[in-house]
């Protein structure tokens, strides 16, 4: 019963319906959530799942991670690396800017007091 | 097993994923999205994604919840 | 959590119309479901045999595609330069808690073997996962653990800015070492032998640049905790 | 001679900033203009010799990043330089009364904002351009926030909620452009994107649309645009309507001519830049405050330049690209001519005009209208001629009409002010402007209109721009792809 779960293309349908569904939590968050750290946390969740749905769908179940260790001689049968180097970079920056948005929000927050999107209207003529 | 694992997390993943959207406290929102970088690592981990993996759980699951819950010192409760 | 709440019309329209836009988008990639095709990183696999690095991953966040790297070390030191101007506090009023004895103990204790870690996950970064990223973080988190418990321990300013800008400043420089060399910005100047690969001392400038951007990612990391942190008190 | 030097010398800069300003806050300064007007020497000898360059980054291109630097390119690299000497050149004597806190961060963000610009033109690798499309989001959204008061703020958190989601979106483009054709260099995406089914494309298509969409200010995504405007100081407006916006239109564009040259949705991208156009307008009529007025005319205007771009053949991007040129220089003169302005009368409303009394600024601010308005005689009115055109060439007379209209409304509007600033009412003193400064809106200004007048100057070398832009093929074959 287990083996039909271990077939690449179930596999695959399994990552793409459930990274997906993450990523619907989190533009649903994002369209309905008023706390401005809510929507860090929306926008960092649909993230997560676009690198889930990456790294998923390009992995390959029979290959080896892209690391050479003991016992092999060259590099073959590997995982995609570049999808790896992508993500790595693409967190990164992903935490940079919710950090910098998080500090915008601290800063804000002591001047005005106000932490809610709906409130931020001293721009709207 | 991987195919079971991999259904499993997912499923735990958006469960605490949507949890973590509407709780109306903060604090519970904060340690649920905790459990959302958690679930990724595993999930990266088991697409033999091991950089990623190890950055996810040092980037994704430590310092984005210690940004975040900075900022539920600074924001207060209210959410 | 109560399941007898209210839900506003607000969050119901939202809920519908995001759910309509990802069924879309997930109807339209389940029935392309990619099958296997031949992609850059492949031949990449191939060609790293040649640079002598046993962690391919590392060899193309740092070598192939080496100015993706430049530009994230260059996205955190602006992120961190924003964050230290957002939030430094003209008035100093640390008045944090001083952790008690547990967290003292337990942080004198912890804070080498962590610090040694995330050196290791640095400098091993070419043979095994981890690499400059990783390990500044980690590194970083040490410096979070001393924040926490000791209330007058403060990363030195000074120290931290010299790191940073020589980190930085020698990044670019061995890429424009390599462009003058080699005529290719960020080219392989020095000797990468594949014999040598999985030693510590292999892969030419791959493992330096991952150092420099382990030292880089650390400092930053490590100003951004503290500007995060040293703002308790002044509520 | 290399393309690199753009983008890596302000990296440089940025990164050794920190220890340079131990040696005093002058010399960052003065050695980031330095820097500044050597990059735009070297520029200049690059355009005197023009020939397509490509730059090798590790590896050679189908596998790695590389930067390619044609006309069109060279174009824009030329002038997002120029308009940074001249900005630190405004400021280093605004500097003298009215400093910014914390100069030497002030001058790594404009040096990083300068190097993602140039890097998003250049480069020939959809990953790269998003990493680059991040550096220049997360320093303007700092820009933007800069000076701490709570609207600056406001619209920093604004244009930082907008920029996160763009990149989202954009990386999901990026996804699923490497899933399906397993390449992140735009000449393999270009040869194969034909092929990916008509769904996934369509998908490609618009969530690049949307990522991009919220940086090139398209109707309905430009809702921040006006906010962040009238928030963030005007000094730093004149680089966003100047600098930032252009890098991605032309990124935007560059990539739309690669993907899908035979301009299956330009159709659809016409009317969407009309409408905008239209809108924006419409908008600006019924502004009291002058930036958000002259951000409401930015937004008309990248609107204008983007129905161009969208039009998809020679003429109208030639057009294009000289409204960009138009536009550029003459909002630099606005914006700095209203922090000149700021400066004396502490006001940004509308009728603070009437007060003006500087019959140089006066008429500097109505050569940059005139040629907004693009009236004969003035840069603008070529680049409008040309697009005006090739619609009516086309046969596409709805957006004819359209744009007349709305180019009408923003006539109103103009006026409106002109008449403020000629308006014989009680003048207060004379309004003193230090020498450079007046070197600087002079050079401006001469320039918009010696290109309005001799047009061919410039014409020739932005027809081949335009060229090289629509040319996907040669493109291509530059960078080796099979």
């Amino acid at each position: 019963m287990f083996e039909f779960f271990n077939q690449p293309e179930v596999i695959k349908t399994i990552v793409t319906i459930g990274s997906m569904a993450l990523f619907f939590v989190g533009l649903f968050g994002l369209l309905t959530q008023k706390h401005l750290i809510k929507i860090f946390m929306s926008i960092a969740i649909m993230e997560t799942a676009l690198f889930l749905l990456f790294i998923g769908l390009m992995y390959k179940k029979s290959f080896l991670a892209p690391i050479l260790s003991d016992g092999q001689t060259g590099f073959t049968n590997m995982n995609d690396p570049i999808p790896h180097a992508m993500i790595l970079t693409a967190i990164v920056i992903g935490m940079a800017v919710l950090a910098l948005g998080v500090s915008f929000a601290i800063e804000y927050y002591k001047l005005t007091g106000k932490t809610n999107i709906d409130e931020m209207t001293s721009l709207r003529h | 097993m991987t195919g079971i694992l991999i259904l499993v997390t997912f499923v735990g993943l958006v469960v605490i994923a949507f949890a973590s959207i509407i709780q109306k406290k903060l604090a519970d929102s904060i340690i649920l999205f905790m459990g959302v970088g958690l679930g990724s690592v595993i999930l990266f981990f088991t697409f033999k994604a091991p950089d990623v993996a190890l950055t996810e759980a040092v980037i994704g699951a430590g310092i984005s919840s210690l940004i975040f819950l900075m900022a539920l010192k600074h924001l207060g409760e209210r959410a | 959590m109560s399941f007898k709440r209210e839900v506003p019309t607000t969050v119901m329209s939202g809920f519908a119309l995001s759910g309509v836009l990802v069924l879309t988008i997930l109807n339209i990639l389940l029935q392309n479901i990619p099958t296997k095709i031949q992609t850059a990183g492949d031949e990449l696999l191939k060609l790293n045999s040649s640079e002598g690095v046993a962690n391919a991953v590392t060899s193309v966040v740092v070598y192939f595609r080496g100015f993706d790297t430049l530009g994230e070390i260059a996205v955190l030191f602006i992120a961190s330069l924003g964050i230290g101007l957002m939030l430094e506090s003209n008035s100093k009023c640390d008045i944090k808690a001083e952790g008690n004895f547990m967290l003292q103990t337990a942080s004198k204790l912890l804070f080498p073997i962590i610090m040694l870690f995330g050196i290791y996950v640095m400098i091993y970064g070419h043979l095994s996962p981890g690499g400059g990223f990783q390990g500044g973080v980690i590194i970083a988190s040490g410096i979070l653990l001393l924040l926490i418990s000791h209330k007058n321990f403060e990363v030195p300013h000074s120290v931290i800015i010299w790191l940073e800008t020589l980190a930085g400043v020698s990044y670019v420089l061995i890429g424009l070492i390599g462009l003058v060399v080699l005529d290719k910005f960020l080219g392989n100047f020095l000797p990468n032998d594949i014999s040598n690969m999985g030693l510590l001392l292999s892969g030419g400038i791959i493992p330096i640049i991952y150092i420099i951007v382990g030292i880089k990612v650390g400092s930053e990391m490590s100003m951004i905790v503290q500007n995060l942190i040293k703002r308790d008190g002044d509520v | 001679m290399s393309s690199i030097l753009f983008i890596a010398l302000p990296l440089l800069f940025g990164f050794a900033t920190p220890i340079l300003s131990k040696f005093g806050k002058n010399g960052v300064v003065f050695t980031s203009t330095l820097m500044q007007v050597f990059l735009l020497y070297l520029a200049f000898t690059l355009v005197s010799n023009p020939e397509p360059y490509i730059e090798i980054i590790s590896i050679a291109p189908p596998l790695g990043i590389s930067f390619i630097l044609t006309k069109a390119s060279l174009f824009s690299v030329t002038l997002f330089t120029f308009l940074m000497v001249i900005f630190s050149l405004y400021y280093l004597v605004h500097r003298k009364t009215d400093a910014y806190q914390n100069e030497t961060k002030f001058f790594i963000l404009l040096n990083m904002l300068l190097a993602s610009s140039i890097g998003l033109v250049l480069s020939s690798d959809i990953f790269n351009i998003y990493v680059f499309f991040e550096i220049a989001g997360i320093s303007a959204y700092i820009l933007t926030a800069y000076k701490k008061t709570p609207s600056a703020l406001e619209a920093g958190l604004k244009y930082l909620l907008t920029g996160a989601v763009a990149s989202v979106f954009l990386i999901f483009a990026i996804v699923l452009i490497y899933i399906n054709i397993g390449s992140l260099n735009l000449a393999v995406i270009s040869l194969s994107f034909d092929t990916l089914p008509y769904n996934v494309k369509v998908l490609i298509s618009i969530l690049l649309l949307i990522g991009f969409g919220f940086k090139v200010e398209i109707f309905p995504l430009n809702f921040w645009v006006s906010d962040v405007y009238e928030g963030s100081s005007s000094l730093v407006n004149a680089l966003f309507s100047g600098i930032v916006v252009k890098a991605y239109l032309f990124v935007f564009f560059h990539i739309l001519y690669l993907f899908l040259p035979s301009g299956e949705f330009s159709v659809f991208l016409i009317y969407l830049g009309t409408i905008s156009m239209l809108v924006a307008e419409i908008a600006g009529l019924k502004q009291t405050n002058l930036k958000r007025l002259f951000a409401y005319s930015s937004l008309g205007q990248v609107a204008l330049i983007f129905t161009a771009f969208a039009l998809q053949n020679t003429d109208a991007i030639q057009g294009a690209l000289f409204i960009a040129f138009a536009h550029s220089i003459a909002k630099m003169i606005i914006f700095l001519a209203l922090t000149t302005i700021h400066k004396e009368y502490k006001s940004f409303d509308i009728e603070i005009l009437k007060k003006l009394n500087s019959p140089f600024l006066r008429a500097i601010m109505l050569i940059a209208m005139l040629s907004l308005l693009g009236i004969p005689l003035f840069a603008g009115f070529v680049g409008k001629f040309l697009v005006l055109k090739s619609l009516a060439v086309e046969g596409i007379l709805s957006v004819l009409i359209i744009i007349i209209i709305a180019s009408l409304l923003e006539a109103v509007y103009y006026f409106k002010l002109v008449g403020f600033m000629f308006e014989k009412s009680e003048k207060k003193d004379i309004l003193k402007i230090g020498f450079t400064q007046k070197l600087v809106f002079l050079l401006l200004a001469v320039l918009l209109l010696v290109v309005g007048m001799m047009p061919f100057v410039v014409s020739n070398f932005l027809l081949d721009g335009a060229n090289v832009l629509l040319d996907s093929k040669e493109f291509v074959d530059m960078l080796g792809a099979k």
